[in-house]
């Protein structure tokens, strides 16, 4: 007993424990700084207010939606919805504000609606209907497409009051808001999963529902909330990528949820279920934006580009178990 | 043994020719999803709409780069016998065959905006020489920055796809005839209005001097003008680019983007479904001939010129029926 | 019945003599050099010494996290030794992983279980020893063996099932049944009848006794005193990692081996408390399900311990899980305290005040990725207004920790990594933290050592003194007959018959579990 | 991974025995057989050779690609990169014949080279750097993609000789060639599941990665062969997709491996492992392909389309789950 606590004070054994997670995300961040370093080095307007304002800006709905994704990775589930939910949600928000004319708040909050009953129906298949996330969420992912096209019969949506941009495009002080809503979102998003029920419940359906349903947890409800959240943040996600274009775009979304999904495994999420941290997401979402970032600014072929982003995904994820690896050994 | 494959011809097909047979003309864009076609769409519509018991059957893949998809969807209306094909050729080469194969069937077939290579004879081609239309975009742009010239940006939406190929193409001829023109940047946009936004803010980020951008569709010109008025850098920017969206009039409007290259998707759908009607209704002594809609440049002056109008809010009632020919 | 028993041990333990003449003058089969392995945090075995005879049945006792599975887990090449060297039949082993240990004669049955329930019995009993040439499988084959080795163990199931579909119990005999597959040298057993009742033990004995009288080398991990003094030749304690000490079972009693094990007396290892029996706290009647349950029917009297015994497969588990709200019952009511009781779920019954602690510790205990303080409090946890009293789960988690005694360097550590029997104990606490009414405790004893257990069942005592009724599934009979008040025998899905107290007797229980007549009462 | 098993499999019992893939495969059988039957009602197209035989032509490299990811799924891994890797074969594979000038046979065996390259360099990612299935080939995604353009500097390749487009429009009698490599691509592979080590290895592994290692199999070895097949599998699909258009198509593939997923799952592959058959998988794929065929056969909108698309995957699996779940009760 004694030798164990002994040892704790060493800070042996960390591999293991919850902190884990946290070395995984310094791992991942740690390949975040160094491109962040190298790009500081090599382009002159990388290191600008201008630029990395920019960059957040530009990523506030991958990073929103990620943050949904991993809640639901975290349960052992999946959301391949995200992208067309994203559109569904921005789409009939701007149509809310320019056929109906509702405030633009309203508007806003008309669409994270959109996105969350589409979360809930998500919800429903998985835990009523028993459907499996990924097959519930595909089903959903050509759902909401054909719906947006059928209520934009595939055309753009204009006619925006400039108020809407305020979201994607407005400041508070020097910030842009984007950027504020990715703090607000992520510090809600971390404590939801550190410091409440849903959160906590997450983890531990995610690790075994059986245990979990056998420990009096109200897995369905509990389940179905969680993808009501990303959904949700999908539609939150949505509106502010239309403010960013002060338009709604039919086509928006294609393919975000690879994007979605790989934030939050390279931010150390499994998708066995049970790992996974909003940090960590966060981590992982800007580092793809500052390699798509970097790509344009040291004007590399568009092709190599692809190549590059793909490799570098490999190294920082391997990087980041290496140094786990280390860890290990070294205690 | 093994034999390359014919569909097998005789089924139901273009035969019922005769005035009144009623007819089903299948209209095929490279994709659904976009202002442009949905123009098509209306202009095929406006034409059916003028005949007696005509329909057109409006279908298309999600994704202009599913060549294998819009073969397969042409393959099934080729079964299915329609009376007539008007499609828009996502890949030359690959999609020549199809016209073949419908041909053979005695199907009436008509290429609208993109055509095949080769191009049957019996397959007229009603679009927009888009190569013709890049130059002469670009050589406005020229013309705009002068001989001290500048350096260039390219938006392209997506590399490997027929209409991206010669859209830039069209653009390259005149930036070689220009040395004063340097192209400092190439990015794509996936034709995604946010994508072509990041990269745009980031090439004017990297290139504080930038002086103009050639885009190459609706989302790149939009995302391209949405970036430079985010830098501040309004009118400072010269940007000429492709499709007539609403927002991009708007912007063309408030000066922000310099020229929009102007088709006529209206005549496309509309011309398209015309023909393949009078082919089938008079039969073979109706020869159909290609036809280019022609393109137009649209600048902040002419906005207000009835035919930029017609051809901006395209209607039944005033179609823009003019031709590059007229 | 011992009377047969008795013959059956004569003929084997003849045999045995056999064995053990030609394997008088052997080299020993394992010498161990100065064995260490260290996990993080951990010096799981500290500088073992060890030499066994081919032919010897080794049993090594020890406190939960002492380092047993660790230390066979190295002589199976799963853990590479951090320090020291280990040497197989006079060859010293060079670390190439669990085939190379194959190869070497070496078969372990691990105390998680290591099987693909995806995969049909027979396919789990030769992964990775398929018959057939040539990357093909020669299934037909395959099932015949699978057959015949399922026969050694009394398993008499079809070998085309899934693994995923068995009871504990049954999947912890394809478990044995996959490790006598190997030709071994060497046979490691990590408390291999945590789960099985005592029809089935004295097979796998028998099973042990031939495997050692034809020279194959048993090593035995057990906490049950009694199995010790039946099979084992030689006996080893370990305690902290290190071997406290090696002794001829012979030169060993009761007392001494749990003060060797525990490092302190243990006066009683079932404290049975001496409560007053109160009123009926649960009425369960009329309880089916499927072909499982027929028509169960029970109370529990507040204080009162209620024991469960019957057959593996009798219907025990299945009944607590109907009561527990966990499985769909066709029919059956449920009162609390007199109050009528609409269960439909595990939240339900744990609202009203009934608890269950399953028998499955890995599939439907334990989160493993979750720390030891958020399984302890998972089925309670402090909270208000869905936002968890962080303060209050520690506090709670550390005083489980130091009451059960539970070993781990921290709470924050994944119970994944927990020795077997501390990741019970989470479990338990987890249970006792829910402050039930009424709480089923379904094989609560596996995996856990002498001192431990005796701790728990007197925790259990408390409990029940408190006024709690206590329902006490298990499989071995000693638990039941000390610690219950009255005994209820299952056999194939019906209550064969409740035992009171004063008639308490192994016969009779086995009697009625296995429906024969009671010529023993 | 065995919780995540629970995760999967709600209710106990005969619902995880081996029948259950049979049972699954039935249900969703039964599904593409009630397609199939309202199709041959409502269109008077459907029911014809020329029909069917398309159909069977253009879903081949799906069905061919979907088998090897069956694979993969079964191992508890996930092959994001089949879409990307059979355009690299596909176009490679082309280019050796237009480029190099290599016989036709060995320019296509040269494509399927391709793709077990890519898929070997999956599997080491997996098995050797660690990497998880996601990343490794999430991150092959973006790298095969990259060097397609690089390749082909994004332009289409042509000038096949006619010999080529036998692979994807030749016939053997009346059946097209695409129809008879489905055939024996899908025989090899219900043998490889059934009958030899590896398939054995690919359910253990991913039913439970600990138990095949301490039961001494070689599992990094048998891994890396997974993704090497399903690498393989996609190059050959590929090379039947290019011989289709009879051309080298640098865009072919995009969102191709959530179809090659979805047909998995559909057909009762688990994403947690275990699970999975190839004629599962068959089914799944030609349920997909009939329902879009049925669309343009019914003259159904486009977009509409997408919505009906999305809601009968829904409903084929919740039907195949309900029939297993009264199957489990009526025991
Ligand atoms: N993989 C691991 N990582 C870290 N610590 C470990 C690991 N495996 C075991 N331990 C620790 O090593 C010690 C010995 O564990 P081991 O399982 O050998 O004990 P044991 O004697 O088998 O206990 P029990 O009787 O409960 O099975 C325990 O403290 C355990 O927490
Ligand atoms: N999940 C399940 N699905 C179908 N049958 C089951 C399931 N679990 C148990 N059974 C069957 O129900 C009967 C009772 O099983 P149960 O586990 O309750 O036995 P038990 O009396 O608890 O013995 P033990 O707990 O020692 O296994 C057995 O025949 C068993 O095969
Ligand atoms: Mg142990
Ligand atoms: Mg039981």
């Amino acid at each position: 007993m004694s030798d164990a606590t002994t040892t704790e004070e060493r800070g042996g054994g960390i591999l293991r424990e919850r902190l884990s997670d946290f070395i995984s995300q310094l791992a991942a961040a740690g390949a975040l700084i160094v491109i962040f370093v190298f790009l500081s080095l090599t382009s002159a307007q990388f290191l600008t207010a201008d630029n990395l304002f920019n960059v957040g800006t530009q990523t506030a709905y991958t990073v929103v939606i990620a943050i949904g994704e991993t809640l639901v990775i975290i349960t052992a589930g999946i959301d391949l919805s995200v992208g067309s939910v994203a559109a569904l949600s921005g789409v009939l928000g701007v149509m809310t504000i320019v056929n109906l004319g509702l405030p633009v708040p309203l508007g806003i909050f008309g669409g994270i609606l959109v996105g969350a009953g589409a979360g809930l129906v998500n919800g429903l298949l998985v835990t009523v209907a028993g459907l499996n996330p990924f097959i519930a969420t595909l089903g959903m992912l050509s759902v909401a497409r054909g719906l947006v096209f059928i209520f934009t019969n595939a055309q753009s949506i204009f006619g925006l009051p400039n108020s809407f941009m305020l979201l994607g495009q407005g400041e508070i002080g020097a910030v842009p808001i984007p950027i504020i809503v990715i703090i607000v979102v992520a510090i809600i998003g971390y404590f939801v999963l550190s410091r409440t029920r849903l959160g906590r419940y997450a983890y531990a359906m995610g690790s075994n529902l059986e245990a979990s349903r056998l420990s009096g947890i109200p897995t369905r409800r509990y389940l179905t909330a969680v993808y009501v959240i990303s959904g949700a943040l999908a539609g939150l996600g949505g509106m502010i990528a239309s403010s960013l274009i002060n338009s709604g775009q039919p086509n928006f979304g294609l393919g975000l949820e690879l994007d979605a999904i790989a934030a939050a495994v390279i931010g150390g999420a499994s998708l066995f279920g049970g790992q996974g941290t909003v940090v960590g997401t966060l981590i992982g979402a800007f580092l793809i934006a500052l390699i798509r970032n970097g790509a344009v600014l040291l004007n590399v072929n568009t092709f190599y580009q692809q190549v590059i982003i793909g490799v570098i995904i490999w190294v920082a994820v391997f990087w980041d178990q290496y140094r786990r690896r280390k860890l290990e050994s070294s205690s | 043994g093994a034999k390359v494959r014919q569909s097998s011809s005789g089924g139901k097909g273009g035969g019922s020719t005769g005035n009144s047979g009623s007819l089903r003309i299948a209209v095929v864009p490279k994709a659904i999803g976009f202002d442009y076609w949905a123009t098509v769409q209306n202009g095929a519509k406006c034409a059916a709409s003028e005949h007696k018991n005509v329909s057109v059957e409006w279908k298309g893949v999600t994704q202009e780069t599913d060549v294998n998809g819009q073969i397969q969807l042409l393959q099934d209306f080729i079964t299915q016998g329609v009376d007539a094909i008007v499609y828009a050729a996502t890949d030359a080469k690959a999609l020549h065959q199809v016209s073949q194969q419908a041909l053979k069937k005695g199907i009436v077939t008509i290429n609208i905006d993109s055509g095949t290579t080769p191009q049957p004879k019996q397959v007229p081609l009603i679009a927009t020489n888009n190569v013709a239309a890049a130059e002469k975009a670009t050589e406005y742009m020229a013309k705009k920055l002068g001989k001290k010239g500048g350096k260039v940006a390219l938006i392209e939406f997506q590399p490997g796809t027929e209409t991206n190929t010669t859209r830039v193409k069209g653009f390259k001829n005149v930036m070689k005839k220009n040395p004063q023109l340097k192209l400092v940047a190439k990015q794509s946009s996936q034709s995604d209005y946010n994508t072509a936004l990041r990269v745009t803010s980031d090439v004017l980020t990297s290139h504080p001097d930038l002086s103009a951008i050639y885009a190459a569709n609706e989302p790149s010109v939009l995302g391209a003008a949405a970036a430079v008025q985010r830098a501040g850098k309004a009118g400072k920017v010269l940007i000429v680019g492709w499709d007539t969206a609403s927002g991009e009039i708007k912007d063309v409007k408030q000066g922000l983007v310099a020229g929009v290259l102007a088709q006529n998707p209206f005549l496309m759908g509309y011309k398209g479904v015309n023909e393949a009607v009078k082919k089938l209704r008079t039969g073979d002594k109706y020869t159909l001939k290609s036809i280019d809609t022609g393109a137009v440049l649209i600048t902040k002056g002419d906005l207000n010129q009835s035919k930029i109008q017609s051809l901006l809010n395209p209607s039944c009632k005033n179609p823009p029926t003019w031709t590059a020919q007229q | 019945m011992s009377g047969c028993v008795s013959v059956l041990q004569l003929g084997v333990s003849i045999l045995w003599e056999e064995g053990k003449m030609s394997s008088h003058e052997e080299e020993p089969v394992i010498r161990l050099r100065n064995v260490s392995k260290e996990f993080p945090g951990v010096l799981a075995v500290d500088g073992i010494n060890l030499e066994i005879m081919p032919g010897e049945v080794h049993v090594f006792a020890g406190e939960n996290g002492a380092g047993k599975s660790t230390l066979m887990k190295i002589l199976s090449q799963v853990e590479r030794p951090s320090r020291g060297e280990v040497e197989i039949s006079g060859e010293t082993v060079v670390f190439h992983g669990p085939r190379h240990a194959q190869s070497l004669g070496v078969a372990m049955v691990y105390q998680e279980f290591a099987l693909a329930p995806h995969l049909s019995i027979a396919e789990n009993l030769f992964l990775g020893r398929e018959p057939g040439r040539g990357g093909f499988v020669n299934r037909g084959v395959e099932k015949e063996k699978a057959r015949e080795v399922l026969g050694r163990v009394g398993l008499e199931i079809n070998p085309g099932r899934l693994v995923s579909g068995l009871t504990v119990a049954q999947q912890q005999r394809v478990e044995i049944a996959k490790a006598l597959v190997i030709q071994a040298k060497i046979l490691v057993l990590d408390e291999p009848t945590a789960t099985l009742a005592e029809k089935e033990i004295e097979g796998l004995f028998d099973v042990i006794k031939d495997l050692s009288a034809h020279g194959i080398a048993v090593l035995y991990i057990s906490h049950r005193l009694d199995e010790i003094f039946r099979i084992a030749d030689r006996v080893t304690v370990m305690r902290d990692g290190k071997v406290v000490e090696t002794s001829p079972v012979g030169e060993l009693n009761e007392d001494k081996l749990v003060r060797l094990m525990v490092g302190r007396e243990v006066e009683n290892l079932y404290p049975k408390p001496e409560t007053e029996i109160g009123e009926v706290l649960l009425r369960v009647s009329g309880i089916s399900r499927g072909k499982i349950l027929k028509d169960c029917s029970f109370e529990v009297h507040s204080g009162e311990i209620l024991g469960f015994a019957g057959l593996v497969g009798a219907g025990r588990t299945e009944l607590a899980r109907a009561v527990f709200g966990a499985d769909k019952i066709d029919a059956g009511t449920i009162e609390l305290e007199g109050k009528d009781l609409r269960i439909k779920n595990p939240g339900a019954a744990i609202d009203a005040g009934i608890g269950y602690l399953t028998e499955d510790r890995k599939g439907e205990g334990l989160a493993l990725q979750l720390g030891v303080d958020q399984n302890v409090t998972l089925a309670n946890l402090p909270s208000w207004l869905g936002f968890i009293n962080l303060k209050a789960e520690r506090r709670t988690a550390q005083r489980w920790k130091e009451e059960l005694n539970i070993r781990t360097p921290s709470l924050r550590r994944r119970v994944q990594v927990l020795s077997g029997g501390n990741q019970q104990k989470v479990v338990v606490a987890k249970w006792l933290e829910t402050k039930a009414k009424v709480l089923f405790f379904d094989e609560p004893a596996r995996g856990i050592d002498v001192g431990a257990k005796a701790e728990m069942f007197s925790l259990i005592g408390d409990l029940a003194e408190e006024g709690r009724g206590i329902v006490l599934i298990s499989s071995y009979l000693p638990e039941l007959l000390n610690m219950c008040d009255r005994i209820l025998v299952m056999r194939e899905g019906t209550v064969a018959g409740v035992i009171g107290r004063e008639e308490f007797s192994e016969e009779r229980v086995i009697a009625l579990a296995t429906g024969a007549k009671e010529e023993a009462a």
